[in-house]
């Protein structure tokens, strides 16, 4: 199995749980995050004083699936959340070695 | 010797009462100047009495008394209807205040900078408009009953503070009193619009558009009904009743922001492939807080509205002011479990408001059973307005269409049926007066708002509107701790 | 002609004011009309003066005078104490917002809409209740003294919206004055215990109890003492002290909480093995604003408990209010931070609440250093009280029972030991009459809600209690953004 | 027989009032008792003869006319004049609750717990210390113009409630209308230390620091000016012109938070390698909360200032204040736009205090245009004021220093140019009163904070600070939400 | 090592740091997050219109353990996070390749 | 690839940023979290009982960096949070098989 775990921004939101239940997909985690990138450089003025948002809010969002579907996983949620302007957010596949369903038991597969 | 002069006065008095009850007597309206005067030294007497004791204490006391010239004998009651108008002022600054957390509470995280700079900028603009050009375009005295542009307000105090008179007991205060009171309402009608196209307006439109609204159109539109226009000639000449402003204010501002939110546009997501996809707003607390204060500050919008502290009329408001919003509450809470399954509290909240703005119109001559009846209806009627107005796609964040709008009417038509005074308000005239005051309002916002539509633009890109006009417009966020800090 | 009537007028005064005198001298107590209507036309002199000579304003004032029949020569006082009344009204309005945020803010946000939702609720019953039975159950008049179920207000201007005559100067209010106040402290009752069963209480059974709470426990125990009933004749004959409500309003609620927690059980989690397992307060600025906006309240409470504006009536409640709030404060600060090593912000907020409420009953017949001292108390025990309750497995959230319940009783008793007008208020009085209050609102409470419970149930089930009663109850969240919304 | 007392007693004041007419005549300074007997005669007459007539209701308010004794005739000018009064001390207090959210606000939200303790503790020591020391050091009355340390107040109420008199109109309160109203002046100057000082000073220091700045050096230096003082004595005896506290409150604490900034130097991370790196607040909702209130509030602190209910001196108050607030929000707006690039609400929040703090030394003596100048260059003022302290590394969380201090003074100055009265008020009197207000707070500031940072410390450690504290020195969380709890 | 990663019930917390505790786990992160799965449908109304709460809250508790203790560990956490309800939550298990405590320099296993 | 997950205290992060671009690093992101280690004991008392304030708030960063780079940043990150007190977290590494960036669909290093 495989963590996919992708950065998007915040309004990307819904368009990637849909993009991704259109693949089948039935389980995500989401974390509210902030991210810091090349996307930066927006200057503010707080007060008078200059300063740079280095983090902007992005959201995290980690989806744990077979090994064969990460791939397209990958994809579905590129083609949602992208903007094509910076800042648009990664997409890591991490190898996972096993999964529990805490309510059955269930392990592996079956337990997504 | 002053003795003699003294005496003499007291003997003028005396004589010119005598003369005072003939005049009474012959029905006579021309004002004897001397019989005048001699009332007023009888009102007078005690402080005067006490100086020349050697009381000297009285004499800033007596200053005070003079100042207020013929109507010395009202003075104290001046003094403390006077002080009852400057408190409502304050009351309903604090609806201000209300409006803001309200707004910010009922929208996303992501806008809350902007909607509370929004309404930083409507009070000061509009207290600063109306002092400017908005007092006198409200109140102009004798005018072709339409329109007449005024100037900037000037020593309202030239009077020496005395204008008890021109109203009667009706507007027991100084010009001052009667000015900071109706400044704090002219903000209204624009906060009540800032409230409806939240969240993708764009700032330096909006800002025009505001300024344009309480400088202009909502004077003149005042000025119709309380400024002494056209609008007291109707229901056959009996005037058209709104004693607060269910119209003149709350309609208004509800008209208006209908007219902007159909230039506008709905927020993107909110309708989606034809469903409706509800954007939540981002605090509950604030959202309450906000109805609240404004609840708090109704005290003042309605109590204040009596325009002197008689105590029959303020009792009766406070009461009839308070059974409405509660009822309103009540009613909301019903629909909202009986129809939408869950008691939800932002509807809750709403119906508090609907049952203000319904009782607006019609506190002082309602009974409480009327302001009962009248706030339950008013809270029925915003459940389903609120609904109705989504199912059109006229995405309103907080509600304020159907809360100002549609319960503005009902306020305003509630007058021809629950009036205990029998004054005659007709259903006819009352709709004919608010749909004025509505159709001027949308009239005036299509126009201005469409022109700045067409011009420097009046909605946010979609970009920014994603992002949020918190980082778009102002570059902050209303809850930026943990970035950039060293904490 | 007229002339000779107004003159015959003024003839007859002067005469039957010696009449007058030659009454008095005889100290007869029967009531001579044309004497009373000699005096009354002393007072309306001026005004009429005024009026007959031409000076067309001078009728609404004359109006609002004559309305004022018998008592016209304190009318301006009149007003300004009716003035009064109502914004304390408004005033004490402030303390629900303050009661609501202080509970959202001491209590877990999975739980905020729900507390913001009763809150909004109890003040709607509060005021609603209160027209349609409350008030007049309240003040029945001539009754039995133990209780009298009064019928929905009327019109309560039927007098010319002149009251002020019916208890002297202490009452200087309108019928819809004395309502609007009374029915604002009408509901805090119900608040009081919402605190106490906070984050577990069943919404529905809830509304019921506080509903039942308000409309009839509340005014006919209040009628005991504010309303001519049996409390008044504790004390010897003195009467049974209890100026703004410490044990009518607050201990009152304090013991009805009590019950309903015994019978409530705590929240899950918060005893666990014997051991204290404190649940945190989701906002301390929540809870800070909401003591703060009860203080400012409080304000209203004990000062419009003066029932006019006799200045120096005012001046002595403001004072001794504010001192004995801020030494409460001051206490609990010293207490929290010797007995439990910091200086602990919540026990701070509970001190001033405390002070407040042992103020209450006696801020009246104090002196600035006697209300030092009742605050100081009171801000002692509440913390200890606090403690023993935890102790002994009684779950109150937000400390009602200690501030209101344990604190009100303080109050009283503080009445029999601070007193500086020698009126003689013993302890065992006084005690016996928050007793009473206090069994009463127990023994009600512990019934109603008991039925309740076996009825329909009073608790939520576990796993709603787990998951947060704004989700269970009403399917939102307080803080909602983020999820589901286009940020 | 009494009826012969009563006409006698007609007599002797139709007599006596001659004699009063004599007495002016004759302009001596010496009071005629009977002909001051006389006069308040003619006040009680009304009520006398209602009571006699049998209206056993009249013996209460007879009661407190009596109570007012030479100044019956003013009784109920007196009466809305003390409600005023206390009103306007709530709405006082109000503005620590503005504060306490404001400061708040602007800072992490790591130590929003160590803020809000702070404000609870200043409030209540506060009101306590000016009643231990505080009023009596203020109003010290006769005094070497410089110092005097006051008593505990005793019974302000002794007199029977009537202080009329003491001050003329101008001070128509009793002695605790006056104590209250003063005492929630009196914690204003801590505040404002408290929000520049923020988020690093250690917190027993702050208390025995805000203790003593409230229960002496405030008190002492304003007796200066409102006791009586030497500043009286300036501007060639027409006395330096601060009409509600622009220096001897706003530019005191302002001076004071100066000094107390230096002494503790910046918090860490703020000035880094010559550069400012903002430390953003953590919730702009509080903050804007906090200055609506405060925008509030003021309408207490300079209405209550005319210390009567005189309408023309309200009236014209309420007018000047809020005009200024509303100019000072645009020219900060204008301000950070043109110059920041951005329109910033919390400079625009900053503009609404500049403007508020502008107007307090001469609200009553400035045209409405006036009051809009004087607004708007405080808002000016206030954003380059800002700049230029953190330039030079002067770390004021809130702004305090230049809100406070700076705007102050520009208040002061103001007197000296946009005075409509013609008092002749001059540039050099004002600039020599405000310096030496802060030149006072300053040094008293220096010295002690100074011993206190030698001795016992005034900076947390570098860990508590970088970890907040809250956790440091309260051991609790402003929003613990769901550690350690069962949600 | 692993990192045994646990989406639970918000109010399970307590319960799970318990259970960890007995086992001898000393250290573990916390953080908010909203969990989507089969546990949705719940359909809420807002101002009078439907809506799907798709995202609940949840707790994700991640506890980076010796190779050995990973499967006590997950053991231990289903077993005090099971209401037997759904949206129980899931227990993933994902390599680590190395730990250091920030304090010490310690890596490995001591760093733990 | 590697992850480098790191747990530091909140008012570390602005410098773990600065140390980390100065090796290069040009991404993170970047979560608030709460830990519970050894740095635990610190007893508090609300409303009069004690407890234990179990969890205390952390700073989660979690960077994606090239396999080469993963000891460097490591390094800079522990010298970068290090206070030398108790509390002062983690770094863990975890392996990583592919990278995405959303706005380019570049995948591996170039992602990062
Ligand atoms: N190396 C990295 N490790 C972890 N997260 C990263 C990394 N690089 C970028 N991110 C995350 O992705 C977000 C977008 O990256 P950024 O460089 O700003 O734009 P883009 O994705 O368009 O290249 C960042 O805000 C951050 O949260
Ligand atoms: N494939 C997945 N990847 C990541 N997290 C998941 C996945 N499936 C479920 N989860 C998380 O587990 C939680 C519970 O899952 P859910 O399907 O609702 O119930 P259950 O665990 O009882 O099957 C979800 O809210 C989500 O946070
Ligand atoms: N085994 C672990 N798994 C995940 N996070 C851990 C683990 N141990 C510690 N942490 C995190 O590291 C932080 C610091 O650990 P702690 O034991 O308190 O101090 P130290 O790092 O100095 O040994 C904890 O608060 C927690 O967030």
């Amino acid at each position: 199995m495989k963590l996919v775990k992708a950065v998007i921004k915040p309004f990307k939101l819904e368009e990637v749980k849909e993009a991704l239940a259109d693949i089948g997909i039935e389980g995500m985690t989401v974390t509210e995050v902030k991210g810091f990138g090349r996307q930066k450089g927006h200057t503010e003025i707080y007060r008078g004083s200059e300063y740079t948002v280095d983090f902007l809010p992005k959201v995290m969002v980690e989806i744990v699936v077979d090994d064969a579907d990460a791939d397209k996983t990958t994809e579905a949620i590129v083609k949602a959340a992208k903007t094509g302007k910076i800042g648009d957010g990664k997409v890591f596949v991490i190898p996972v070695e096993s999964a529990t369903r805490i309510r059955t038991d269930e392990t592996g597969p079956e337990a997504l | 010797m002053k003795i003699k002069k003294y005496l003499l006065a007291l003997l003028i008095s005396g004589a010119t009462l005598m003369g005072v009850g003939s005049l009474s007597a012959q029905e006579e309206s021309a004002v004897d100047e001397a019989a005048v005067a001699a009332a007023t030294e009888l009102a007078l007497a005690p402080a005067k009495a006490a100086l020349a004791a050697g009381n000297d204490q009285a004499e800033a006391y007596l200053g005070l008394l003079e100042a207020q010239g013929d109507y010395a004998y009202a003075f104290d009651f001046f003094t403390v209807s006077m002080l009852w108008t400057v408190i409502a002022a304050a009351l309903v600054f604090v609806m201000h205040l209300g409006f803001a957390t309200l707004e910010a509470g009922l929208t996303q995280s992501k806008n809350t900078v902007n909607i509370m700079f929004k309404n930083v900028f409507i009070i000061s603009i509009g207290i600063i408009s109306y002092a400017v050009i908005g007092f006198n375009t409200h109140y102009p005295g004798d005018f072709n009953g339409w329109i007449s542009f005024g100037s900037m307000i000037g020593d309202l105090n030239a009077d020496g503070g005395n204008t008890f008179g021109y109203g009667g007991v009706g507007l027991a205060m100084t010009g001052y009193g009667d000015f900071i009171f109706q400044a704090m309402f002219a903000a209204t009608a624009a906060t009540i619009v800032s409230g409806a196209v939240a969240e993708r307006v764009k700032l330096g439109s909006f800002m025009i558009f505001a300024t344009l609204l309480v400088a202009i159109a909502y004077p003149v539109v005042g000025s119709w009904h309380w400024g002494g226009g056209w609008l007291g000639g109707l229901n056959g000449g009996n005037g058209f009743k709104d004693f607060a402003g269910s119209a003149v204010v709350h309609a208004f501002g509800g008209f208006a922001a209908l007219a902007c939110v159909i230039i506008l546009g709905p927020r993107a997501g909110k309708y989606v492939d034809g469903k409706i996809r509800p954007i939540l707003g981002h605090s509950m607390p604030l959202a309450t807080i906000g109805v609240f204060l404004l609840f708090l500050g109704w005290f003042g919008f309605n109590g204040g509205s009596v325009l002197s502290a008689d105590p029959s009329g303020v009792g009766l408001v406070f009461t009839t002011t308070a059974l409405a919003a509660s009822a309103g509450a009540l009613a909301s809470i019903l629909i909202s479990w009986v129809f939408l399954k869950k008691p939800d509290l932002s509807m809750a909240l709403n119906g508090i408001l609907a049952g203000l703005v319904g009782i607006t119109a019609n506190a002082d001559i309602v009974s409480p059973m009327g302001s009962i009846i009248i706030g339950f209806i008013a809270g029925v009627i915003v459940v389903f307005s609120i609904i109705f107005f989504d199912k059109i796609k006229i995405d309103d964040p907080v509600g304020a269409i159907s809360v100002h709008g549609v319960c503005g009417i009902w306020g305003i038509l509630a007058c021809a049926f629950f009036d205990v005074t029998d004054s005659g308000f007709t259903f006819i005239g009352q709709l004919i007066g608010v749909l004025a005051v509505g159709v001027a309002a949308f009239l005036f916002s299509i126009i201005v708002f469409g022109i700045l539509k067409v011009t420097i633009g009046v909605r946010v890109s979609p970009e920014e509107e994603a992002e949020g006009l918190d980082i778009g417009e102002h570059g902050a966020e209303a809850y930026p701790d943990f970035a950039n800090s060293s904490r």
